[in-house]
């Protein structure tokens, strides 16, 4: 197995994640650089959707922001921000997004808010911005996130962007388009979520990791899967192409 | 409304940016109107509402400047590179002066602003149900769906007092091609009550009329147009220059503290007259090193009977 | 759905459109999809429901051909002519058989789709109370504006089966651009469940990709892709072909009878193959006649990084 | 007084009732030529909106419909269907609407939608198009009609396009945010409509008409105006400028 860096792994297992013929919306940054990975190897089909309203972009560089020229410049199509949340995602046409956040609940709630209390906040964090829309609308969310102990927590300070909220029943109950979280990957394992309850599950243990890591990690008693998996390791063809995508190294330092 | 539209951005802002104002500089990380934040900042307007979905620099530098009381948002970070320093100093801690904040999802506050500019009573829309930005945030309310009884999400109009919008292209009157990333541009110029825009070029009008389906914004509408060459620096404009990116790595380690900001706006807001200033001050070979290759798109027949 | 898009439209018709099928052949007086219209006619759908805000001369010849059995509407005319004499012997009379309709504003039409297109739970709007529409029509209801306590009109969201769109350039894979009056194209192709884009030319992808910002629908919503010169006449499309506006002054008089209308369509297309047949057959000098001087927009620079 | 027809006449003044600067929104025929009349006479920053979306235009003939290219070739802007309505209509940015129609009656309330009943259709007219949406947004509602009986009536069989409805207090009701019709300009004369009723009142009489030749073609009581008018005949700058217009006389014959 290849020596990857932590988010390179990451990275790697978020990209199998996605399908040939998928759409995906895209921030910039590491889910950036996952759909970019699946779109270079399996997924040559993949249909990427930026939320500043690219679609079919051919970036010369990674963007530095969702509103680079680079991802406008011999694209498909660009619309405008009311038009790319309405027209695409409250569309129902997007069947992956990605989101990380401050901290994850085991419903996949996620904080990307505050730290302490909303009006008097210990740490004001940048806000949804389109999370929580993203979250509501498409079929398949994915979330990359380091594994520590202060971002998976009890209960979210604020709940940005609703998971399952207090399990599948309460999803249901909102009526929300999307299908709800489906995998959490972090640098320990990949969680998925249980078909009844919507209750974070560990799915598969990246190579080399126990069981005992993850609980050291996650502050609840965290419920594995009957079929627990371990994640087939990086392939070198998945690191070389990764590389070329951030050659700078911007994101995977 | 017609004569006279041509002004300077220091005109512009004097005749209709007013203290107290709920002021929207358009754009999403793209094509940021920093020249006018920038006179705004020179004329020292106060108490203003600032929105925006992506508050972006030259909010953070504004609300360091204490022009601003409060803050509409949907996303308040350094795009690309990490948070907004000065928009937490003044909301963590009172640092210039407090700043309170209405806060909405990107969905929400495009859609207030396109409810804004369509003039819509209210606008329903599949998202904010499970989150905690509702209960925060008294002007998002529910209905129910007359065709379904589920609960729906509503959001009401944003009519911003005054509109900011930077442009590739503009005539004298305000006719006007904007192309790349085209974020809340159009409804921000239709939601708000004054509407100041900005351009690259001042462009005969036969440009404009040349391929009207590009035109986002009929002059009407305008208010003031100035003509302000690199107005987004250090941000990009489609076709026109690339975003000064060190500058926005830069501003995280400026805005460590507020004495060291309140030194950056001294030196390059105060201590310049206007755009023209401020890009001569900066490093010479600046703007070669920005400008990218043309790609210039393909012509359509309009065809004349 | 990505391979083997472009057919001819006999192929698209019979792939795409079913009997029963609300189909929206868009084209707000413009770029009317008559091709299509023809070849629906030749394949003898029926029970189709018509929708469009202005049916226009090509939804009273499929009327007349007996391939509707409901038509949703907001001006049913002969756009600067008349009547549609076709629809109201439908529809006053049951001739060819009875025409159900279901009827709007332009607004309330243009908005359903809108609805559709971006699905919305429900629109409301600032329009038909006080009229005798919403009474006739039980999808037009009303709620309480949570903001001011008003009554306001809403309605639901149109999604057709199937969508007919024609453009002026398309790639193979159905990323087209489009100009001049661009009515509802762009909301029928996002709303409908199966989508034909037709063209006056096919290009090359870096055609389309040289103006991302003119491209109104990327090709993944787009299920078939015609190469169709010539579809919309005798409408109009911008820069390629003027009205043949004696047509439209002439179909007010075929259609006085609904022998002669059958007539027509006998000649005109049950006698034709497809619209390459039905050009030929038109009188010499036709096309020439038809086309507009050239007017070229002048290009704009996306820049490349 | 030049010779003009009765279609001249109600076009002259109607363009009259224009005021520079204002926005207009028109569709093909009669009003068209009203709004192009003004602004080459005394309005030349009339702002002329099509329904179709065209702002701006500068069409080199007489619009076959409102989607002629014509109306696109060297205009300001244009956007969608939708988009012209929401943006313009539902935005409050029009001064001036026309409309016409089969039938109206006292309140300015019209029908463009059927003669007979709605289900049983004597003659079934095109609809309301863009006209009740026109009704409810515009600040002023200005309606050219030939003056006769069957126009004329007591109660329209199909309210197609909210006049005041039953008067201007039903009107407030409703919360609509245009101002209501504003006058009625037939062959006759110019109604205006009572600042407190609601209902249509002659305001002017056009040169040669009698009131009797009012009441002959209008089936109600008809209200005059205290300080009833002559209208000011055509001027020989006014008619050639509209002949001008239409040369071949498509809407003037």
């Amino acid at each position: 197995m290849p020596d990857v860096s932590s988010t390179e792994l990451m990275v790697i297992v978020a990209a199998r994640e996605l399908k040939d013929g998928e759409s995906v919306l895209v921030g910039v940054g590491v889910p950036n650089l996952a759909a970019n990975l699946a779109k270079r190897l399996h997924a040559p089909r993949l249909l990427m959707v930026y939320e500043s309203g690219a679609v079919g972009s051919n970036p010369t560089r990674m963007p530095l922001s969702i509103g680079d020229p680079c991802l406008v410049s011999g694209a498909k199509s660009v619309c405008s921000m009311y038009e790319q949340f309405a027209y695409y995602l409250q569309g129902g046409r997007i069947d992956v997004g990605f989101l990380g956040g401050a901290q994850i609940d085991r419903y996949g709630n996620i904080n990307s808010t505050v730290i302490g209390d909303y009006a008097k906040p210990k740490v004001r964090l940048p806000g949804s911005g389109g999370a929580c829309d993203i979250a509501s609308n498409v079929k398949r969310i994915i979330v990359i996130t380091p594994h520590q102990k202060r971002r998976f927590v009890e209960k979210v300070d604020f709940l940005t962007s609703p998971g399952f909220v207090e399990g599948r029943e309460r999803w249901k109950e909102l009526k929300l388009q999307g299908g709800g979280p489906y995998a959490v990957i972090t640098n320990l394992c990949t969680f998925k979520f249980d078909d009844r309850t919507g209750e974070m599950t560990v799915a598969a243990l990246h190579e080399g990791v126990t069981m005992d890591q993850v609980r050291e990690n996650t502050p609840w008693e965290v419920k594995v899967a009957d079929d627990l998996q371990t994640t087939p390791p990086p392939t070198d063809e998945e690191v070389s192409a990764l590389r070329a995508l951030d050659p700078d190294g911007i994101y995977l330092r | 409304m017609e004569a006279g539209k041509l002004m300077s951005m220091k005109e512009a802002v004097a005749k209709h940016v007013r203290d107290g104002d709920t002021a929207y500089l358009s754009g999403f990380t793209h094509m940021i109107p920093f020249a006018a934040g920038h006179e705004i900042i020179r004329q020292r307007r106060k108490d203003l509402v600032l929105a925006r979905a992506t508050p972006d620099i030259i909010y953070d530098q504004m609300i360091a400047a204490g022009c601003a009381r409060k803050i509409i948002f949907s996303y308040a970070g350094n795009p690309g590179v990490g948070s907004l320093r000065c928009f937490r100093r003044a909301h963590e801690k009172g640092v210039p002066a407090p700043l309170e904040i209405e806060e909405y999802t990107h969905f929400g506050l495009s859609g207030r602003l396109f409810a804004g500019a369509t003039n819509m009573p209210f606008l329903p829309m599949r998202t904010n149900l499970g989150s905690d930005l509702p209960p925060m945030n008294p002007l998002m309310k529910t209905v129910v769906d007359p065709y379904t009884g589920d609960t729906t999400s509503v959001v009401p109009p944003l009519r911003p007092d005054v509109a900011v919008v930077h442009v590739q292209k503009a005539d004298v009157n305000g006719n006007s091609h904007i192309w790349g990333i085209i974020g809340e541009q159009k409804d921000a110029a239709f939601a708000a009550k004054r509407v100041i825009f900005s351009a690259e070029e001042i462009v005969d009008e036969s440009v404009i009329r040349s391929d009207p389906n590009r035109t986002l914004v009929p002059d009407f509408l305008v208010h003031a147009v100035v003509h302000e060459p690199w107005c987004s620096h250090p941000s990009y404009v489609q076709g026109y220059y690339d975003r000064d990116n060190e500058f926005y790595v830069e501003w995280d380690k400026i805005t460590k503290e507020h004495e060291a900001t309140l030194g950056y706006l001294e030196e390059w807001v105060f201590g310049v007259a206007d755009r023209r200033e401020y890009m001569e001050k900066l490093p010479a070979g600046t703007m070669e090193r920005l400008k990218p290759t043309p790609a210039l798109s393909v012509p359509v027949d309009y065809g004349s009977v």
